[in-house]
């Protein structure tokens, strides 16, 4: 067609195949290598920290690490046997306090509260302020809880569990809900329309569907209780050299004998305090991937 | 003896001096008798009585001996203890290697760590001194450490130290400030320094005899003043009594005594104090 | 069954004015009109499902055999067993095709001598049984759109209700699933009475025995369109010879 | 206006009423009471946080006068050592070098993901940064101390620090909460609409002016929220700073000297076990109440930046 | 401008089959036809905007003053601003109105000689100007939705380029901001070479000069709807005698 651009104006073919292009000009370049260093930087901090602990840690990655309690007489040989199984009574415990009053609040408000109740709004704006407070506030909580309970030891298993379950149920609560609310809306009125309860359409369908997500916000939290000291410093958790029988007994915690060793000055000591920490290291990375896996894989789009 | 059948557990706190010793005394009776279960604290001479006369421990840790007011809490909520001497101490005050400084009077202590101190170079102290900034990590408030430097050595009315100074209830946190710190000065138990002779420097002290390097030798035949000290354990009596693990724990401590000490690494009693000991031990077993 | 001067509110929002319709037992019929006349909202008011849409206000009463559901002493719950719904979007749950069908009769506590037979009844009921009987084990979601919709059929027709309300049931669907859709209400019809939204006017002439027309009116003052019932007939006379001038204008394609 | 009635059966005739009446499902009930008896914990947690916190403050307040306790330098005698200022100073300082690692980094890392990574690449990058945050205190401590001021600071910069100072507790802290301001500055860049930037693309715009000029700022309110919320977890954070940063009460700028924050200072004097109901003990107290209404503060101001500023785009 | 033997590709998918345009300068051209059949994704290429769409490929050529603008050693970032673009829903920036239209001469480094004037003549030229010049300064936001769409014409005038592109610019807007848009359309088509996408026949041909009709076809095997364009020719012609049986029928309304 004749009508068909004729006047190729020179200036104009010149800058448009410059053979340059304005997105990798020197500016935008810098900008790009900013980003990146920004993105690298803390992944390079963490991999200086592994390695550099690993190097630290490694003579002492031994069988006496597992299997023998805390010497102060004989570094060599002292072991995190007490914090490991310790870190584990703890753990535990705090999963059957947070897990099911967590998944509790979080039905509640997903499912039946009504939004527009002021105590509802209260619970919302709550939960959006207890996330941010410090951990060892709530190690403060638990310390008062544990002395209104009327033990008079300090340093007990159920004390550290109840510090650190308040510490993660307000994470608890927030995952389970964006579990719970990106199940269709569809699925719940499929089933209330069968002539289900309100709670039989959650219990069967609203939940099931929101395992993955709650497993992934689960993990994540117990994967920072595991990790936590301070809280647990605040309800009189120290070095024992025993292993817990009960929920009333005295127990340690990896993260407190990590803590306590690496004040030590003996160099015997802090290459123990490695050590214990790429044990440390291992579960929390080991968590945090199996969280990140189910997140990746049973993301469901509906 | 090792108390081979007995079982329980046993509270101990008190002295972070005095916690080498309890907690190398549990960690071998361990060994010979796992069902004991002994849990030792830190929290300081006077953190570990406020427990002891309240009943919450059975046996308390002490770097200095029980207070006044400390006995009478303890009388007046019924329980009834008895000390046992169970090693000497030398209180050591020590600096960064690289520091060109080995002796210091006891005046110059004193002006040092004083409540008023205007010491922020070495050379304020002494002008042969280098002119090096001082820096300080010192024992914490509640610790009996702190109290005998501030209440027998300084001296002040006021019964403190200088403020701006770090301090720590954990004399391994002590150890590490003053090693890695240019131009630091701290004090502690001489355990501790022993155990971190590599890291840090302890200064001579010169109480007008001449400069006394801290030792077992020099503390144990009364040289080393005035920051030689006694350490003690306050044992509650009732409760040694009552609970076959806590006399057990004992026995075996005041047993093993001069092994505990030296595995350690505490200046061990000489023989007259330890038979007094073993006699106060005797009296308790009522 | 039948809806008595019924009028629904979203909050302050004056959703549908004042209907009255009388469904026709073992018949079907097609409610028709353009987008937002509040066809959903009425169908929705029959079984009570809008109770679950918070802000939703219903006035008027619906009455079914003869007793009205809005009235105090009336179990939502057992209302909705009575009365099914089958939805726009084809909603199986995310279980097996057996369980699908399963999971009314046994959260209604249905007395049932046989799952096995149950489940299958219902499936041929929905015309799916020859086409999924040998992966009942399998999840829902491996079906088609069209089967998926004749699942939540048979989904519904498995807690025995005796009528069955469907929205937009084949607005999903492509031309041969629907036409399948449509074959199975009209055999449907022998069993139950169907109440059924529509967008698309051939279909109501259709499958429909009776057609309700509706649409919307906006407020003078406020601009909100509030829906209302234009006129209600027997599909035949709806389409043939309409009564009102909008109806005409409707199925003409003039407007909407 | 419809002959329904005429020429149709009567509905529902010839059949009886199904059975309707309400039943009582009383598990239904306690079932939510049970579930709304756990949302009303939370509240009940805020309660006894400062439950718990206030009788002992209002002790200190009875022993040490408010003078004191906010003053610069402690004025008491024996185990008093009341003023908080100069643990506020330590607070402040270590967060503000914190920040100075987290915003930038945070920010840019943010930047990448949401407007340069691909899909696939942000699925695993994201997640990997996450981990930043999931590396517990101690282990940062702990790296901090013998890593970052033995290795790096004393070491390979030479610099004449502390063995405690506030350099490697902040930095480190810094590092920490990178992912916080990271992760949810990248949800609010992600969530600025695709048409704001077609748009600065049609206008002849390169990625870089895009991302700087129309996504950053239409996202600042989120942006601003994450930065706050990064702010709030460096100074709620303890053991970094109870492990670097030292024990003094230190009035000085110098960040290469030792301090005591406010968190230190609680876990710090929570271990030396402190006689109860002495002063020093309660101030513990006195300082947590504080810290709690620091945070509480700070949280509410973001929560106010993000209903405030929220783009209707 | 001209496209030649234009193919694009999501992924695997063929969306646009071998399309070969002319577009005439100082004139309008129409792209019209039903939905889905790649009346975006062929206007997209014309500025290589395409290149911003993940999985996105173009085959054959796009020449521009006889330049091929996918050639390798082409700045697309320089070809946008030279071919502007408009699109479905107003996009303004979360900017004041002044910053809005600023923002194309600042980010392209244009040399201006008033800042202050450029605004001024970009808005005139977008019969914007009356209605705006007291508020400059706020928010983009805060005018109306055909305000706005006249605003994103505006800034993209602002950058001097010599073809527009637009892509359904008036179907968010109401019949009276529809006016206005295709009012202005007609004044600027004496400056600039307008090319339109538009699901609305009568506005193609009311505004266009020439317009381009496009359908989809489904393949065969794969049931992928391909687009491909039917008939090219000036507009009254198209529309009062076409030459293709489907444009007729799509005209006429039987489709689409
Ligand atoms: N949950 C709700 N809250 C508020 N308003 C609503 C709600 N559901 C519907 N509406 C409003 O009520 C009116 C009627 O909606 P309804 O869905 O019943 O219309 P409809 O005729 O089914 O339309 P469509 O054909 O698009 O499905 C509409 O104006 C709609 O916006
Ligand atoms: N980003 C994309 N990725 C994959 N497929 C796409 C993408 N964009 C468009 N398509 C597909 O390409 C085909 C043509 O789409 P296009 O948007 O160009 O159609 P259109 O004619 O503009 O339709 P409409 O009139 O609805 O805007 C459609 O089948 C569409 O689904
Ligand atoms: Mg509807
Ligand atoms: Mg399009
Ligand atoms: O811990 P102290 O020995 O110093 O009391």
């Amino acid at each position: 067609m004749s009508v068909a651009a004729s006047t190729a104006s020179e200036v104009t073919l010149a800058t448009i195949a410059s053979g340059r292009t304005r997105d990798r000009d020197i500016k935008s370049l810098l900008f790009l290598g900013a980003l990146w260093f920004s993105l690298f930087f803390g992944i390079m901090v963490l991999l200086a920290l592994i390695i550099d602990t690993a190097i630290a840690g490694a003579p002492r990655l031994d069988g006496n690490l597992f299997t023998r309690f805390e010497s102060t007489l004989f570094p060599e040989r002292t072991g995190f046997k007490a914090g490991i199984v310790g870190s584990l009574w703890l753990m535990a415990t705090t999963a059957l306090l947070a897990i099911p009053l967590g998944i509790a609040a979080a039905l509640h408000l997903e499912e039946f509260a009504d939004g527009t109740r002021w105590y509802n709004k209260l619970i919302e704006v709550n939960l959006q302020n207890l996330a941010a407070v410090p951990s060892i506030i709530y190690g403060m909580l638990a310390g008062a809880i544990m002395s209104f309970l009327g033990f008079a030891f300090g340093g007990i298993v159920i004390g550290g569990a109840i510090a650190l379950a308040l510490l993660i149920l307000p994470v608890v609560i927030i995952t389970t809900r964006e579990a719970v609310r990106a199940v269709p809306q569809d699925i719940r009125q499929a089933s209330l329309a069968l002539g289900a309860t309100p709670w039989q359409t959650t219990w069967r369908q609203t939940l099931p569907s929101a395992v993955p997500g709650i497993a992934t916000g689960t993990i994540l939290g117990l994967s920072r209780a595991i990790g936590e000291a301070a809280p647990l410093i605040l309800v009189g958790i120290a070095t024992v050299r025993f292993l817990p029988t009960g929920l009333d007994s005295k127990v340690t915690a990896l993260p407190i004998q990590i803590f306590n060793l690496s004040s030590n000055s003996q160099e015997a000591f802090q290459t123990a305090a490695s050590a214990a920490i790429i044990v440390l290291l291992v579960m929390v990375l080991a968590m945090n991937a199996v969280a990140i896996i189910i997140r990746n894989k049973f993301q469901k789009s509906w | 003896e090792g108390g081979s059948g007995a079982s329980g557990s046993v509270t101990v706190d008190g002295s972070s001096t005095v916690y080498p010793m309890s907690s190398a005394a549990a960690e071998l009776l361990a060994d010979e008798n796992s069902d004991i279960e002994v849990s030792v604290g830190f929290a300081g001479t006077g953190g570990g009585f406020e427990k002891f006369c309240s009943g919450d421990t059975d046996i308390s840790n002490a770097s200095r001996p029980i207070k006044d007011e400390e006995a009478t809490a303890c009388t007046d909520a019924g329980i009834e203890y008895t000390e046992l001497l169970v090693a000497t101490d030398a209180l050591t005050v020590v600096v960064h290697p690289d520091l060109a400084v080995d002796c210091l009077t006891t005046e110059q202590v004193v002006e040092l760590f004083g409540p008023n101190s205007k010491v922020t170079k070495w050379s304020d102290l002494d002008p042969s001194f280098p002119d090096t900034k001082v820096a300080g990590f010192i024992p914490g408030t509640d610790s009996g450490t702190y109290d005998y430097m501030a209440a027998d050595v300084v001296g002040d009315e006021s019964e403190t130290l200088r403020e701006d100074f770090e301090s720590s209830e954990d004399d391994n946190v002590l150890v590490q400030g003053v090693s890695g710190t240019e131009g630091a000065v701290g004090f502690f138990g001489y355990t501790y320094f022993e155990e971190n002779a590599d890291k840090v420097k302890a200064l001579q002290i010169d109480d007008g005899q001449g400069c006394v390097a801290p030792s077992a030798e020099t503390a144990q035949a009364g040289e080393y003043t005035p920051l030689a000290r006694p350490l003690f354990i306050y044992v509650n009596n009732a409760k040694y009594n009552d609970n076959e693990a806590v006399k057990a724990y004992t026995d075996f401590y005041i047993e093993n005594l001069a092994a505990i000490a030296k595995g350690a690494k505490y200046i061990p009693l000489n023989d007259e104090d330890y038979a007094e000991t073993k006699t106060a031990l005797e009296g308790l077993a009522g | 069954m039948e809806a008595d001067g019924l009028n629904v509110f979203y909050g302050d929002f004056h959703a549908v004015h004042d209907v009255n319709l009388q469904f026709g037992k073992n018949e079907i019929t097609a409610m028709i009109g353009p987008s937002g006349c509040g066809k959903s909202t009425v169908l929705r008011c029959l079984n009570r499902m809008n109770d679950l849409v918070a802000g939703a206000r219903v006035e008027g009463s619906v009455l079914y055999h003869g007793q009205n559901i809005y009235e105090k002493k009336v179990d939502p719950i057992a209302v909705r067993t009575h009365i099914g719904m089958v939805f726009q979007k084809p909603n199986p749950f995310p279980k097996s095709i057996y369980d699908n069908i399963a999971y009314g009769p046994r959260v209604t506590g249905m007395k049932v001598d046989s799952m096995d037979d149950l489940v299958e009844e219902a499936l041929r009921g929905a015309a799916l049984w020859d086409e999924v009987k040998d992966k009942l084990k399998q999840s829902a979601y491996g079906l088609s759109g069209g089967q998926q919709q004749r699942l939540c059929i048979a989904r519904t027709i498995a807690t025995k209700p005796d009528v069955i309300l469907m929205d937009e049931p084949c607005s999903a669907l492509d031309p041969i699933a629907t036409s399948k859709i449509e074959d199975l209400m009209m055999q449907l019809r022998d069993e139950y009475t169907i109440i059924v939204v529509t967008h698309n006017m051939q279909q109501a002439a259709r499958v429909s025995d009776r057609t309700a027309f509706f649409t919307a009116k906006p407020d003078e003052t406020t601009g909100n369109r509030t829906g209302l019932l234009v006129e209600f007939d027997r599909t035949k006379q709806l389409f043939s010879n309409p009564f009102d001038k909008r109806t005409e204008d409707y199925i003409s394609g003039r407007f909407g | 206006m419809s002959d329904a009635l005429t020429s149709g059966p009567p509905p529902g005739a010839g059949l009886t009423a199904p059975d309707l009446s309400a039943r009582s499902r009383p598990g239904e009930a306690v079932i939510k009471a049970l579930l709304l008896l756990a949302a009303v914990l939370s509240i009940g947690i805020t309660f006894g946080i400062v439950a718990a916190i206030i009788g002992p403050t209002i002790e200190f307040f009875q022993q040490v006068p408010v003078g004191q306790f906010f003053a610069t330098k402690d004025i008491g005698s024996q185990d008093i050592r009341p003023a908080v200022v100069p643990l506020m100073m330590g607070t402040a300082i270590t967060t503000a070098i914190a920040l100075v690692v987290a915003v930038p980094f945070g920010l840019g890392a943010a930047m990448y993901l949401s407007e340069y990574a691909s899909k696939r690449a942000r699925k695993w990058l994201k997640p990997t940064v996450e981990l930043l945050a999931g590396v517990p205190s101690v282990v940062y401590g702990f790296f901090a101390v013998y890593f970052v001021t033995q290795i790096v600071l004393q070491g390979w910069l030479g610099l004449e620090v502390s063995f405690f100072n506030s350099w490697s507790a902040g930095l480190v802290l810094g590092v920490m909460i990178i992912p916080t301001v990271a992760s949810l500055a990248e949800d609010a860049l992600s969530a600025v609409p695709q048409a704001l930037r077609q748009g600065s693309f049609a206008m002849g715009a390169n990625r870089m002016q895009t991302t700087l000029r129309v996504v950053f700022p239409a996202a600042l309110s989120g942006i601003a929220a994450a930065v706050v919320l990064g702010l709030s977890r460096a100074v709620g954070e303890t053991m970094i700073v109870t492990m670097a940063g030292g024990a003094a009460k230190n009035m000085s700028l110098d960040p290469g000297e030792g301090r005591q924050t406010m968190t230190a200072f609680i876990a710090q004097t929570a271990q030396g076990e402190t006689p109860v109901g002495t002063p020093g003990y309660n101030m513990l107290f006195a300082v947590a109440l504080l810290l709690f209404a620091i945070t509480f503060v700070i949280n509410a101001v973001s929560i106010a930046i993000v209903r405030r500023f929220r783009q209707a785009y």
